[in-house]
């Protein structure tokens, strides 16, 4: 990030304080820093690496999955790049993305604070965050670990003689970051909100990081303790889930996904919250159904906690419990229900633009329904046990983490971009990125829906020939949506440099962040702003956009791209 | 493999692939709904097109919200009750169900008859008759799946799983691990050959005539040296094990058990922990002297002695 | 600031729940002793929960806590009880299929 | 008025946020200590002999005790905290010097009863001494819940002295803020997980 520090914007009266970017150039200032935007910028660093160390794990198995035998890397190597993967894209790259970086910079901003509560544990939390990722990087380098993501016992304990304890070790500390995260955005959010900020008035990107916050805070102790369990049976050879001493593996699947579900939750939520916050901006209306919304996102976060046991029906998990799991899972599938369609009715009676962050807003309804509907078919017992452990699972979870939440993720850093840098990326090529990133996506993971039907398990290094065609298709999308990766970091670079000056409102959004410089002054606001409406008040409740205002919005856009006919 | 990952064979599959037809059809439908919606949205309201913006009044906004979320939990609540119930139905086997037993090792299927006949990673059924499978892991998690039968079941070392299926079709159907198991997790390939039942029989007999379960167990009884306190006319004052299985046993610390399965095996291998009342606690520990497998034979056998026969 | 309330108030305050804990302790050992089969757990853990309340109230003033406050320690007993009621939902309702093998599924 | 820091205006709402903070932390660690009361409670319904058997095997007297420290350690924490809400510095350090002694006491006691334990080799592994199927994990259960809680005692025991030392050196402006309430909670939480680990290691298998 280059500190070139910014002049206040021309059309300002007064001349604001030097931007964050400019408060303090030594690496010393960065790294003990404790503004929130600097930290939520500390954060986007990070989860750039993991990302990209996690996706090249990914494309080397995409590239060893071209051909039925394996011929690319041996089964070991093989098994520690499917769990390397999913370490590395669940902790550090998925569950810290949105709330550490977007969240990080925006939500005190939004809620019209100065900072997070406790801005020292903000940064102890990042700080947390490098230590486990480093943790977790040395046990790849020693030799990676070959249990998968999930640890599962005792294959995790008593058959696995890779640096299983070391990556334990590297998540726990990891988790508590997620810790220290969470509770900071509750506290922030109840005491920090500016003058006229009701629990009503808070946009809906508020409530998903807050509701988020309660889950990292009651999850993510139980993923703490059950590695801890682990440890102390590798290291100690205690008998906690050891069959041969009367042990219960099973019990260790209902702690893991006790805290796994609903950290998925945590995965999707603050996406669902970026999208509100660029679909009303986009389509220029208030959201559908704002309570509901509320509601849904606290729905989810609270009854994420009762459904875990849709991940053990084929485990050996007793009937009775199967149906209990199996009808919640149902019953949590409503508030998603409500999001989407609440996210297509915003759209109605709108005037609605396509903006990067706009396209993936839509990509991210379109791709989170079909990830969320064959969630139903995965909380039915008969149809999970054909396709449980199955590509159709990994193709199901891909279609909400990468397609649902990875494209809120780039909505969310289009949206903010001119706010963080205070500069405009080029649009055109910011489009196409999309696109190019929506057509990827599904040509990489449709076809591992069939896969799974057809009955191809998951984290298989060779596979019977039945299922090559599918799988080159799989590889080809690979590399389609890896370029479609790989485009961002260059228009997003090039902006820093060539980019035009954003102004205070580009995208003129009604959020509190956007009342105020770009990028902002440390102190987020010259004098603590006052709410006095509901958010998303894009046009006054009773008037309609007359003509003469579209066309006035169209003049002050200066060269604003013109829009497609 | 003849047998075509596509292929259904058995009632389950067929009632398993309406089942998922329905639910994809669900899906097909939602999504374009959800998709027409937003594609006509962006197209019909995109900013500056001409038509006019109906405002919405509040109560409307209300209704609208009310009928989704109910058309919603409707929805969820009927898929619930006609998987659960589609479920429910063929839970358990049927009691005239074939019994097999299954060992998973690490990368290998092991399957054993109950005339004793053993096949490694392949398993010869009879089409048309339900097969009971009894599955245990002797080391970590593996799943048996048969995608043509549109079932799989996690086998937990240290517990017995269970799942039943019926083939009809005849063929041969692959098999898979399906739970992450290690190194050769990818190579835990296998085969249910499905034949017309008289083809079945034909090939029972013709197996090499290996020692049955039951028959494995007879031997064990005299070579490990149970006959020489159990057998009838032994000197040693032992409990008589003829039609033992099923009895109410009597112990020495008041308690009265059934002698099932568990309780026989936990005789041989912890053999002070139930002590039978009027008898001392003089049989030695077989822990570590048999292996699972020659437990389980003995218990085969000693199920096996009615209570005439010695 | 009130005026100094006497240092000896807040001793003898404490003292006082120190010793309401203390008998607590004591009947609880004692409890352990009774022959009442299978009420002991029950037993123990009723003792245990009023040791813990008390605590919770008095010494980390649950009670003149603001409601945020108070929200956040219930939901961390609801979590608690939801982790262990589901779990128990499986663990004690499995068809007791033995480690031998059975004639014909439970 | 020191002690204020950052984005707070008034010492009462950074009180009201430190306290919400700790609670919620609080909240996460029940639910971290959540994991092992269900894995014990679970193989407890599994293995009633077992761990009847094993549970007679662990030491009372030092268990009683250890629970006697820790009521009387949060007692202490309590005037603590108290007295510095009334600014009584002297009573404050009397109280923190105490609590901390306990906490040295109870984990003193602590080691002796796990040289016992070993002695008695009541290590899960290879040597375990008791045949009952079942003990073995009890005793996994009561060697992790232990020493999980005895590590968090640790830190107890290290926060509340460095906390005595620090007001005694008069470098820490606690008047008005919430640092010794913050403080005694976290004691008080130890006190409260070890309210509910003696009953279920201690007092099982005991008399008839």
């Amino acid at each position: 990030m280059t500190d070139a520090a910014h002049p206040g914007t021309p059309d300002h009266g007064y001349s604001l304080p030097p931007s964050y970017l400019g408060a303090g150039t030594t690496l010393r200032s960065w790294l003990l820093t404790t503004d929130h935007k600097r930290i939520g910028l500390l954060y986007l660093a990070s989860i750039t690496v993991f990302f990209l160390i996690g996706g090249i794990a990914a494309a080397v198995m995409r590239t060893e999955l071209m051909t039925p035998t394996g011929d690319l890397v041996s089964a070991d190597t093989y098994n520690r790049l499917f769990t390397l993967h999913g370490v590395i894209m669940v902790w550090f790259f998925l569950i810290p993305a949105v709330p550490t970086t977007l969240g990080n910079f925006i939500l005190p901003m939004a809620i019209g604070a100065r900072d997070v509560a406790f801005p020292r544990l903000n940064l102890l939390s990042w700080y947390l965050n490098i230590a486990g990722g480093t943790l977790a990087l040395v046990a790849l380098l020693l030799g990676g670990v070959d249990t998968g993501w999930t640890f599962y016992t005792p294959y995790s304990t008593l058959y696995s003689n890779s640096y299983v304890t070391l990556a334990a070790a590297g998540v726990f500390v990891a988790g508590f970051s997620s810790i220290a995260t969470g509770l900071n955005f509750i506290v922030t959010v109840h005491t920090q909100r500016t003058k006229g900020m009701t629990w009503m008035r808070l946009p809906l990107f508020v409530w998903s990081i807050y509701a988020t916050s309660i889950i990292l805070v009651l999850a993510t102790p139980a993923l703490a303790i059950v590695l801890a369990m682990i440890v102390g049976e590798r290291v100690f050879d205690l008998g906690l889930f050891d069959p041969t001493r009367g042990g219960d593996p099973i019990l260790f699947q209902h702690i893991f996904w006790f805290y796994s579900h609903p950290a998925v939750y945590i995965m999707i939520l603050p996406g669902m919250g970026v999208v509100t916050e660029v679909l009303t901006c986009f389509s220029r209306r208030k959201v559908f159904g704002y309570e509901a919304m509320v509601f849904a996102i606290l729905g989810i976060a609270i009854f994420g906690f009762f459904v875990w046991g849709h991940h053990m029906f084929v485990s050996g998990q007793s009937t009775f419990a199967s149906l209990i799991f199996s009808l919640l899972s149902f019953v949590i599938a409503v508030p998603s229900a409500i999001k989407v369609f609440n996210w297509s009715a915003t759209l109605y009676g709108g005037h609605i633009t396509f903006e990067a962050s706009m396209l993936y807003a839509l990509g991210f309804v379109g791709l989170f329904t079909m990830g969320g509907l064959t969630g139903l078919f995965l909380a039915s017992v008969p149809v999970d046990v054909h396709v449980t452990d199955t590509y159709f699972i990994v193709a199901h979870f891909h279609y909400i983490m990468v397609g649902g939440m990875v494209s809120a993720f780039f909505a969310g850093l289009h949206f903010w971009w001119p706010k963080i840098t205070g500069r405009m990326y080029s649009e055109g090529f910011a489009r196409a990125a999309a696109l190019l990133m929506f057509v990827g996506f599904n040509v990489t993971f449709f076809p591992q829906f069939i896969l799974g039907f057809m009955g191809m398990p998951r984290r298989y290094w060779s596979y019977p020939p039945e299922f090559q065609i599918l799988n080159l298709m799989s590889s080809f999308g690979a590399m389609i949506l890896a370029l479609a990766y790989a485009l961002p970091f260059v228009y997003f670079a090039l902006s820093l440099w060539r980019g035009r000056m954003a102004g205070d409102n580009p995208w003129r959004a009604t959020g509190l962040e956007w009342a105020t410089a770009s990028p902002p002054p440390r102190e987020n606001f010259a004098e603590p702003p006052v709410v006095d409406s509901a958010p998303y008040d894009y046009h006054p409740a009773h008037a309609e956009p007359t003509e003469r205002e579209d066309a006035r919005d169209r003049e002050d856009q200066d060269d604003r791209p013109e829009d497609p006919r | 493999m003849s047998g075509a990952f596509w292929s259904r064979a058995g009632a389950h599959a067929e009632s398993f692939d309406r089942l998922f037809a329905v639910l994809t059809g669900f899906s097909v439908l939602i999504l374009l709904l959800v998709a027409g919606l937003i594609i006509g949205f962006s197209i019909r309201f995109r900013s500056g097109s001409k038509v006019t913006r109906h405002k919405v009044s509040r109560l409307v906004h209300r209704e609208i919200e009310i009928g989704w979320i109910a058309a919603t939990a409707i929805v969820a609540l009927f898929f619930f009750w006609w998987t659960t119930s589609a479920n429910l139905q063929q839970a358990g086997a049927p009691a005239d169900a074939m019994e097999i037993h299954i060992e998973a090792k690490q990368w290998m299927w092991k399957a054993s008859h109950p005339d004793g006949t053993r096949e490694l990673s392949t398993l010869h059924v009879p089409a048309g008759r339900p097969v009971a499978l009894y599955l245990n892991s002797q080391d970590v998690i593996h799943s048996f799946f048969v995608p043509a039968f549109r079932l799989k079941q996690d086998v937990v070392p240290g517990r017995t799983a269970t799942m039943w299926f019926e083939a009809d079709k005849p063929g041969t159907y692959p098999l898979l691990c399906a739970e992450y198991c290690g190194t050769g997790h990818s190579k835990m390939l296998g085969e249910i050959v499905v034949m017309e039942p008289g083809d079945f029989a034909a090939w029972l007999d013709s197996r090499p005539e290996g020692a049955g379960l039951i028959a494995a167990g007879r031997a064990l009884f005299t070579s490990a040296g149970c006959s020489g306190c159990h057998a009838a006319g032994s000197a040693v004052h032992a409990p008589e094990l003829a039609g033992l299985y099923g009895r109410q046993v009597p112990l020495a610390d008041g308690r009265v058990v059934t002698a099932d399965a568990a309780y026989i095996q936990d005789s041989i291998l912890l053999p002070r922990r139930d002590i039978v009342a009027g008898y001392a606690p003089i049989m030695p520990d077989f822990a570590d002297l048999l292996d699972e497998e020659e437990v389980a034979a003995l218990v085969a056998y000693i199920r096996s002695l009615k209570g005439d026969t010695p | 600031m009130t005026e100094k309330t006497h240092p000896g108030r807040l001793w003898r305050k404490a003292a006082l729940v120190w010793v309401a804990l203390s008998l607590a302790l004591a009947a609880t050992v004692v409890g352990a002793y009774l022959d009442i089969g299978a009420w002991k757990l029950p037993l123990a853990m009723a003792i245990a929960a009023f040791k813990a309340a008390l605590v919770a109230a008095i010494f980390m003033e649950l009670t003149g806590a603001g409601a945020g406050t108070r929200i956040a320690a219930l939901v961390g007993l609801l979590w608690l009880a939801l982790m262990l009621s589901l779990t128990f939902a499986d663990e004690t309702t499995r068809a007791q299929s033995s480690d031998g093998f059975t004639q014909g599924a439970e | 008025m020191s002690g204020l820091n950052e984005p707070f205006q008034t010492l009462a709402r950074q009180r009201g946020a430190a306290e919400l903070g700790i609670w919620i932390f609080l909240a996460s660690e029940l639910v971290f200590f959540g994991g092992l009361f269900t894995g014990y409670s679970v193989y407890r319904f599994l293995y009633p002999d077992g761990f009847l058997a094993a549970g007679a095997e662990t030491n009372l007297i030092i268990g009683t005790a250890n629970t006697a420290i820790l009521l009387t350690s949060s007692a202490t924490m309590a005037v603590a905290v108290w007295a510095g809400r009334e600014g009584l510095r002297r009573h404050v350090l009397w109280g923190l010097c105490l609590t901390s002694l306990l906490g040295a006491g109870f984990m003193v006691l602590k080691a002796v009863e796990y040289a016992e334990d070993i002695r008695k080799s009541l290590v899960p592994g290879a040597g375990f001494a008791l045949p009952e199927r079942g003990a073995e994990i009890f005793f996994s259960f009561y060697w992790i819940m232990t020493a999980i809680h005895a590590v968090h005692l640790t830190i107890g025991v290290a926060a509340v002295s460095l906390a005595a030392w620090r007001l005694w050196r008069g470098r820490v402006d606690w008047r008005g803020t919430a640092f010794l309430h913050v403080l005694g909670l976290y004691w008080h939480l130890i006190d409260l997980i070890w309210i509910f680990l003696f009953p279920l290691l201690y007092l099982l298998g005991r008399g008839g």
